[in-house]
């Protein structure tokens, strides 16, 4: 099932300075909310996104609940040269989900 | 209690249509204005703001269905208040305005609201003690 | 006796024109209402959340399922030719129940008669996943529910759920929806109505939810007693909401707050 | 369905932190104004570094549809350089239960300090944008927004 959504462009100038959108299908408990009994209900929530080019990291987030529900992020990286761009979405309850796009630049 | 409020229910159902105004007192006393705002501006008790503004500051976001609650005690009189609160559709059959007083004629009401008024009388009275004393 | 007919001309006086159908020229769809960042949150594919969901249909939609072990591909092929226009099509009559049936009930009846599996529940993930798949393939496209002899009584009986008030605060949909789109209930902008982005994804809900879901809050909200799921009081009255919305553009996912 | 209301219990909650804390002085000359958990989380983030007002842009609706989601984007004014970059972004909360929100760590190789994000916010408040600097230098940007509260809710 769809984990993630994610855009890069497939094709870029080399220095081209680009955008990369993320969207990753996760309801982010926050931990703070009850259930109509008045049970807590316990937090599950995305704790980190990273994205490596060509295995360096080029750019990470620390996520707490406040971050909406199926988390969204869109960043900027250069291309520098043709390659995989990898994404990493790990959590609570041993969340992890990996998902990458290649890229080609000229 | 429940006396009280059926013995009420009974009074507003005998004001004949065509009347503007219950001119006397649901509980047969006068009610508080304090707790009568603090009916107004709930919006799980009153629900007065999804429709109607007021001067109340506090609260950030008011209706715009229904005309603003400000000046509502020098237009109107207790007796014309408790009317428009209690069954407003007295007034304007087509108004959108729910009836907070009145039982009967009603549709598909939810089990947990089924036969209870909207507001109790002495809600009611509260609230026109409330209104009363918006005279700007 | 003089007092009284003058309450009365008074009383008349102070009638507005009510429930009156909005002019189809004057209909706006719910994104007109929205801020322009919730707009650009269903415009955008790549920030749409609801687009998981039509990827997840997008998944479904070429599973086997069932013990006839055969994917809705196998019968209908590409969705993007075979399900073209058909969401803006439905609620739609079917003959073997003699009535209209909505998008959910298609693909469940599809499941159980074609596929031999069991029906999807109401709300679940999966049917939200296929009917937003199936959705999104009319995208654009103008909403056009066939009225005819066989669906014109049911026609009229959403129309009467649409106009009936109903609840402890004895409203109906029109008193809102058509006779005070735009103004303000507390901070919420109240829309005309239109269905036309569903399944959709509701910032309130944080997740994608179906019509008759969203149908139920306002009823709730009117504190009246919810239809079932798929009961034919709600089926009659989407297919008054989508005929009301007739030539409007699907937007399926659309989004909402 | 059982879908607890989570702005309500998210306000509830909030109340609770608001309560005042002591802070050292220090703390509450790194962000005049702003309530003493949401100084508290920024401490732990910048230590006692003074923050610098300015370089940042915190783009929010002045008004939200709904407080689940809002959209939020971050603009730092950085040449991006090897030599000169936004290492991170922090942003806080006034009034969510928990003041942290999210941290990002950028470096030379974004090329242009920017993020965009959705967040949740419990109540109208104002959200604080912190930025660190390849030169050790703090610097903040903070904006307001007023949250609508959906007038029909699933349950009461």
């Amino acid at each position: 099932m769809a984990r993630a959504l994610i855009n890069v462009p497939a094709a870029a100038k080399r220095g081209e300075i680009i955008e990369i959108k993320a969207l990753a299908q996760h309801n982010m408990e926050t931990g703070y909310r009850r259930t109509q009994l008045g049970g807590l209900i316990p937090r599950d929530i995305i704790r980190q996104f990273v994205c490596t080019y060509n295995g360096v990291e080029v750019f990470r987030a620390e996520f707490h609940p406040a971050i909406a529900a199926n988390p969204f992020i869109a960043f900027w990286t250069v291309a520098i040269e043709s390659g995989t761009l990898a994404f990493t979405w790990t959590g609570d309850n041993g969340y992890s989900v990996n998902e990458s796009k290649s890229i080609s630049v000229g | 209690m429940r006396r009280i409020v059926v013995a009420a229910l009974v009074c507003v159902a005998a004001n004949a249509a065509g009347e503007d105004s219950i001119p006397s007192s649901l509980t047969g006393a006068k009610g508080d204005p304090v707790r009568g705002r603090a009916i107004v501006t709930n919006r799980q008790v009153g629900l007065c703001l999804l429709c109607h503004s007021g001067p109340f500051p506090e609260e950030r976001v008011q209706g715009d269905l229904a005309p603003p609650l400000n000046g509502a005690g020098r237009r109107l009189s207790e007796g014309e208040l408790r009317l428009r609160i209690a069954d407003s559709a007295r007034i304007n059959p087509a108004s959108i305005m729910p009836a907070y007083f009145r039982t009967e004629g009603l549709t598909r009401v939810a089990p947990a609201f089924e036969g209870k008024p909207v507001l109790s009388a002495e809600q009611i009275e509260d609230v026109v003690a409330f209104l009363k004393t918006l005279n700007e | 006796m003089r007092n009284s007919v003058l309450a009365l001309c008074a009383a008349a006086i102070a009638i507005p024109a009510f429930a009156a159908e909005i002019p189809l020229a004057e209909r706006r769809s719910g994104y007109d209402f929205m801020s322009r960042e919730t707009r650009t949150m269903q415009d955008d594919d790549t920030a749409n959340p609801g687009m998981l969901w039509v990827l997840d249909g997008e998944a479904l939609w070429k599973r086997k399922a069932g013990v006839a072990d055969r994917a809705c591909q196998d019968c209908h092929g590409d969705a993007g030719t075979s399900m073209k226009g058909v969401a803006a099509r439905y609620p739609a009559f079917d003959a073997a129940h003699g009535r209209p049936v909505n998008l959910e009930q298609r693909v469940n009846a599809c499941r159980v008669d074609r596929q031999k599996a069991p029906p999807l529940a109401h709300e679940s993930r999966d049917l939200l996943a296929l009917t937003a798949y199936v959705g999104r393939q009319s995208r654009g496209l103008p909403v056009a529910v066939p009225i005819d002899e066989r669906t014109k009584p049911f026609l009229d009986a959403g129309r009467g759920t649409f106009f009936r008030r109903q609840g402890q605060l004895n409203l109906s949909c029109a008193q809102c929806h058509d006779d005070n789109w735009g103004k303000r209930l507390a901070g919420s902008v109240i829309p005309q109505g239109h269905p036309t982005g569903y399944p959709l994804y509701r910032l309130e809900w944080q997740g994608v939810g179906s019509l008759q879901r969203r149908l139920r809050n306002c009823i709730v909200g009117m504190r009246a007693q919810p239809y079932d799921f798929g009961a034919g009081e709600f089926v009659d009255l989407e297919l008054y909401l989508m005929w009301r919305a007739r030539g409007m553009k699907v937007e399926t996912p659309g989004v909402r707050p | 369905m059982n879908k607890p209301n989570s702005r309500r219990n998210f306000l509830v909650a909030a109340g609770g932190l608001a309560a005042g804390i002591a802070l050292p002085a220090t703390v509450a000359a790194q962000m005049p104004g702003a309530p003493a958990a949401t100084q508290e989380a920024i401490r732990r983030m910048v230590g006692t570094a003074r923050i610098n007002k300015g370089k940042v842009t915190l783009d929010l609706p002045a008004l939200v549809d709904n407080g689940n989601a809002v959209s939020l984007a971050v603009r730092v004014d950085s040449p991006m350089t090897e030599s000169e970059y936004v290492k991170a972004i922090h942003l806080f909360t006034e009034k969510n239960p928990q003041p942290d929100v999210a941290s990002f760590h950028l470096g030379p190789r974004a090329g242009r300090a920017s993020i965009a994000t959705r967040i949740r916010l419990a109540d109208s408040q104002a959200v604080i944008a912190i930025c660190e600097m390849s030169d050790g230098s703090f610097w903040s940007g903070s904006a307001n927004t007023v949250v609508t509260l959906a007038a029909c809710l699933e349950e009461i």
